[in-house]
């Protein structure tokens, strides 16, 4: 047995273990001088990036990997689970790459960013601690560890959400956030007790596989509707959208950019309870939440549009172009479960269920990268201007040349025009959408274009026009945040230059995951 | 016998103490209201056969909460504001 | 045997605690709010795990007989050393705004400078 | 404003419901139902952890995970106070 | 600033509070108790003393930074059992200690209590005993420190 065969087997723990071990020495390391404090960070990220690539190789290849936590003697019983363990399949995977590929390009944008700011030491604990936290989120097979996971990615984030204390808007941001978030999480915690209460496990496959169409009672509704209310709650979808364009707005850009990759982890549960806590039951009408979704979907991607067009703010402009991007993957998930949940339509459908599935799931990595970018941008024209409003911004493009393509790839991307990922996301949606309802596809292609007209007019207003005699001897971003943003970008145009490559190597498991639930709630039998 | 109406009493207290800390106008006062809450909750765990829970209830939700809550009301207000 | 009156009574702490959340508008009074759902909930984990006329988990000097279930009882430990964490935060962001606003009534936010 | 309210109180009202349908409906008080996992680690707690207590076995050994996943909340509540309490430059 | 009275009280009944605490974390595995629990007693002892001497004395002979550290140290120590379990006994957090015939690795049959037993328990009940000690007193000691550095100015 070589050394990756052991680190293959030991690398669910290891994810998560690695940036718990950098957090918890950063406050040691930081005694020994700025450069080497983040030289460290950037190892332990890649560390943690080759281990998660590792995993996807295994994962990818069709197995499904569990971990037991302490598992020498009775592991996994015949009839029961006793010990925490962690079960990585393609969807698990396909988010932790997002989170590893956002943090990496957040702590290397944080280089030049964070230089003049005080609280580093605390600023990149919190930072490991917001992306161990989104690991286990992702990886966990047990429940109530996904809460705990899910309470240490809220609290970090809302520490560094109000970061700059002295402004009063990002203090109330976070106050917010946090109450959201945790009322949320104890909602997520009283419906893992009721399930307890009625099915004695804490295990999502053993749960899974105990809920069935016989046993489903008023129980097992109460627990739905309470972890989906939660959740939903926490990734920001409509009814319960207030608090994110403030927190996304008024954080410091390297955080607003996990930030996304948080909430899509909270979306990442939605989908798991959806499609594999309860994917016994699937059919069963109260369950069958597809139209919900669409429609939940819908709402949310326009209030984000037209948000986003009375905003100021550069920030939060771009936070409401993130919500609107959010409506886009509900929308073409819960057009998947809609086709999946009835049973009429599935057989004759299934093949536009599948594509609204892969729609929705290629656009949440496409949402990360793009949004993210965007964020990134804002994030440099304010370290180069000290100015977020946008009626104070113009012609900065003449001094800063590389940001101002990289806006262009982002505004370009988040639209969904070619050659960008966007559009090949978008085009899967759309397409599955109007086989489900056409005026549905037709509303989602006119936001898309409307969302277009938003960013234009941004980019003529701030980057292009006249020089402002403020903004005469302004300079280019530092090397380390353009490198960052040179990232995103690149993956942005290789995503979108080969479309076919990306869904059938990362979106293909992922879907394939959520749409057979059977093999994750069947780990017993196919060994472990 | 004793213990079924132990039962019965102690949480309708945890309800109305938790209640009073709601109502009361004086922050301050309902803090306290809070820790009285802690201490009975930490006293119905005791019961309910969770002396671990009982110990980190009675020291964590009796003496650190109340001790944060009261610094965190020292440095703001101390009375409601009349809605 | 005695009808739930447990059960009720954590329901009636988590109801509460969300009507506190969502009519009163002093930050302190939100904050207590959170931390009497946060107690209800944990109070729901450990009545889950109990059984009539048991003794608790632990051998050491035991009388012998049935025992409550551990693994509630476990959970509980973590969640209320995570409402302790949550509340601290909460409570250092509700004394930021006071020193940004002077007041703590919600409705006066959303003022001053940016 | 007043609308807002209205739909605050609907809202709360039906989750009020649900909860006390919810609890009514759970097994009787004292009377769960069998619970196989528990009793495997009230009979096997001091044979494989060997530990007299078993919530500390469970805290400690079973579920491991969880502490330290609470240790880090721990951990990053402390942090995110010190960072919040910190000196910060003003522009 | 409190009176006289009080600060001889909390003088006196701080080493009874502090070993009770540790008691509860070095049996954890026995009795009721465990690092959580002595640790929020010794930080409530700490606290004890915090608020009838004042957070400038305190500040004086306890730093937060220092507290940082410790418990730093804690999680640290914590982790690192854990990694132990995978290094002997093949997976993460594994009791590697217990049924051998390392400290800690005797396995209780009867009621009685033996404190020779509980594998990496105490370790465990230790490292996390120590962490919440400070950072429980860590969180109280910022803020009561920011808190009288704002009435001061």
């Amino acid at each position: 047995m070589n050394i990756l065969d052991i680190l293959l087997q030991q690398s669910p723990a290891l994810i998560v273990a690695t940036p718990l071990l950098g957090a918890f020495l950063t406050p040691l390391i930081g005694k020994l001088g700025y450069n080497v404090r983040n030289i460290f960070i950037i190892i332990i990220l890649a560390v943690t990036a080759f281990l998660v690539f590792l995993l996807a190789s295994d994962v990818f290849s069709g197995n499904i990997h569990t971990y037991v936590f302490g598992g020498t003697t009775s592991t996994v019983l015949s009839n029961t689970v006793i010990r925490i363990l962690f079960e990585v399949d393609g969807l698990s995977i396909f988010m932790a790459i997002i989170t590893v590929i956002l943090s990496l390009a957040a702590v290397i944008y944080s280089w030049a960013f964070m230089r003049e700011e005080t609280g580093q030491d605390k600023y990149y604990t919190l930072l490991l601690l917001m992306t161990t936290g989104m690991f286990g989120m992702v990886l966990t097979g047990d429940l109530f560890n996904f809460f705990v996971f899910l309470e240490i990615t809220s609290i970090a984030s809302c520490a560094l959400i109000a970061f700059w204390t002295h402004k009063a808007k990002a203090v109330e941001a976070a106050f917010n956030y946090m109450v959201i978030s945790t009322i949320g999480a104890l909602f997520v915690l009283l419906s893992i007790a009721f399930l307890y209460g009625k099915y004695d496990a804490l295990n999502i496959a053993k749960l899974a596989s105990r809920i069935t169409p016989v046993s489903f009672s008023f129980i097992d509704k109460l627990s739905l509707i309470l972890l989906l209310a939660a959740l939903t709650m926490k990734a920001g979808i409509a009814p319960m959208h207030m608090w994110l364009p403030d927190a996304y707005g008024r954080a410091p850009a390297s955080i607003s950019i996990i930030l996304v990759g948080a909430t899509q982890a909270s979306l990442y549960g939605v989908f798991r309870i959806c499609f594999t806590l309860y994917g016994n039951v699937i059919q069963i009408p109260e369950v069958s939440l597809g139209w919900i979704m669409v429609i939940l979907g819908l709402i949310t991607m326009l209030i984000g549009v037209f948000m986003a067009m009375i905003q100021i703010d550069f920030k939060k402009l771009i936070a409401y172009g993130a919500l609107a991007e959010l409506g886009y993957m509900f929308l073409g998930v819960g057009t998947g479960l809609t086709i999946l949940s009835n049973p009429q339509l599935s057989l004759a459908s299934n093949s536009f269920a599948l594509q609204a599935m892969k729609g929705g799931i290629f656009h949440i990595i496409n949402d990360a990268l793009d949004v993210g970018l965007l964020f990134l941008v804002a994030g440099a024209v304010y370290y180069a201007t000290k100015e977020s409003s946008l009626n104070n911004l113009g012609g900065i493009a003449r001094n800063m040349k590389y940001t101002t393509v990289f806006f262009l790839i982002g505004l370009l991307a988040v639209s969904g025009i070619p050659p960008m990922n966007g559009f090949a996301s978008k085009l899967l949606i759309y397409e599955s959408v109007y086989q489900l309802n056409p005026i549905l596809a037709i509303i989602a292609i006119l936001a898309s274009i409307m969302l277009l007209a938003i960013m234009v007019k941004v980019f003529y207003s701030a980057f292009l026009g006249p020089k402002i005699d403020r903004f005469q001897d302004i300079r280019e971003a530092p090397k380390s945040m353009l490198i960052a943003m040179g990232i995103l970008a690149s993956l942005i145009i290789f995503f979108g230059l080969f479309p076919d490559l990306i869904v059938n190597t990362l979106v293909e498991p992922a879907v394939k995951a959520i749409t057979h639930p059977t093999s994750y709630i069947l780990w017993l039998t196919g060994g472990v | 016998m004793i213990i079924e109406l132990l039962h019965i009493i102690i949480p309708i207290l945890i309800v109305a103490t938790s209640l009073v800390a709601v109502l009361l106008r004086d922050l301050m006062a309902s803090a306290i209201s809070l820790a009285a809450m802690s201490l009975l909750l930490s006293l119905e765990f005791y019961i309910l056969q969770a002396p671990d829970v009982a110990i980190a209830e009675a020291g964590v939700g009796a003496c650190l909460t109340t001790a944060i809550l009261v610094l965190a009301i020292k440095a703001t207000a101390r009375m409601e504001e009349e809605s | 045997m005695i009808a739930n009156i447990p059960f009720l009574a954590v329901m009636a702490m988590i109801i509460i605690g969300l009507a506190t959340v969502v009519f009163k508008r002093n930050l302190i009074k939100m904050v207590i709010g959170v931390s009497i759902i946060e107690s209800g909930v944990n109070l729901f984990l450990i009545t889950l795990g109990y059984r009539e006329h048991s003794v608790a988990p632990i051998y050491t000097a035991s009388p012998g007989g049935i025992m409550s279930y551990p693994v509630p009882q476990a959970l509980t430990l973590t969640s209320i050393v995570i409402g302790v964490a949550v509340l601290a935060l909460m409570l250092s962001l509700v004394i930021y705004i006071y020193r940004h606003y002077k007041t703590l009534d919600i409705r006066k936010l959303g003022g001053g400078e940016e | 404003m007043e609308g807002r309210m209205l739909v605050a109180a609907g809202s709360l009202t039906i989750v009020s419901i649900f909860l006390i349908f919810g609890a009514l409906l759970i097994h009787p008080f004292g009377v769960p139902n069998a619970y196989k996992m528990d009793q495997y680690i009230i009979d096997h707690t001091q044979n494989e952890s060997g530990a007299n207590n078993g919530v500390t076995a469970v805290v400690f050994d079973y579920r491991g995970f969880d502490t330290l996943g609470e240790a880090t909340v721990l951990f990053t509540a402390v942090a995110g106070v010190i960072l919040v309490f910190r000196r910060v430059k003003k522009e | 600033m409190m009176s006289k009275i009080v600060k001889t009280i909390a003088g006196i009944s701080f080493p009874f509070i502090t070993i009770y605490g540790l008691y509860v974390i070095a049996h954890g595995h026995l009795t009721p108790g465990g690092g959580f629990q002595g640790g929020a007693i010794v930080a409530s002892g700490l606290i004890l003393l915090l608020v009838a001497y004042g957070t400038d004395w305190i500040i004086e002979k306890i730093k937060e930074s220092h507290l940082s550290i410790l418990e730093s140290l804690g999680a640290l120590g914590f982790i690192g059992v854990a990694f132990l379990g995978l290094i002997f006994g093949g997976m993460f957090f594994t009791n590697f200690i217990a049924g051998t015939s390392m400290l800690f690795g005797g396995i209780p049959t009867s009621t009685a209590a033996n404190i020779n037993t509980g594998g990496t328990l105490p370790l465990m009940n230790f490292a996390v005993g120590l962490k919440v000690i400070a950072g429980l007193f860590a969180i109280v000691l910022v803020m009561a420190y920011a808190i009288s550095k704002e009435e001061g100015e």
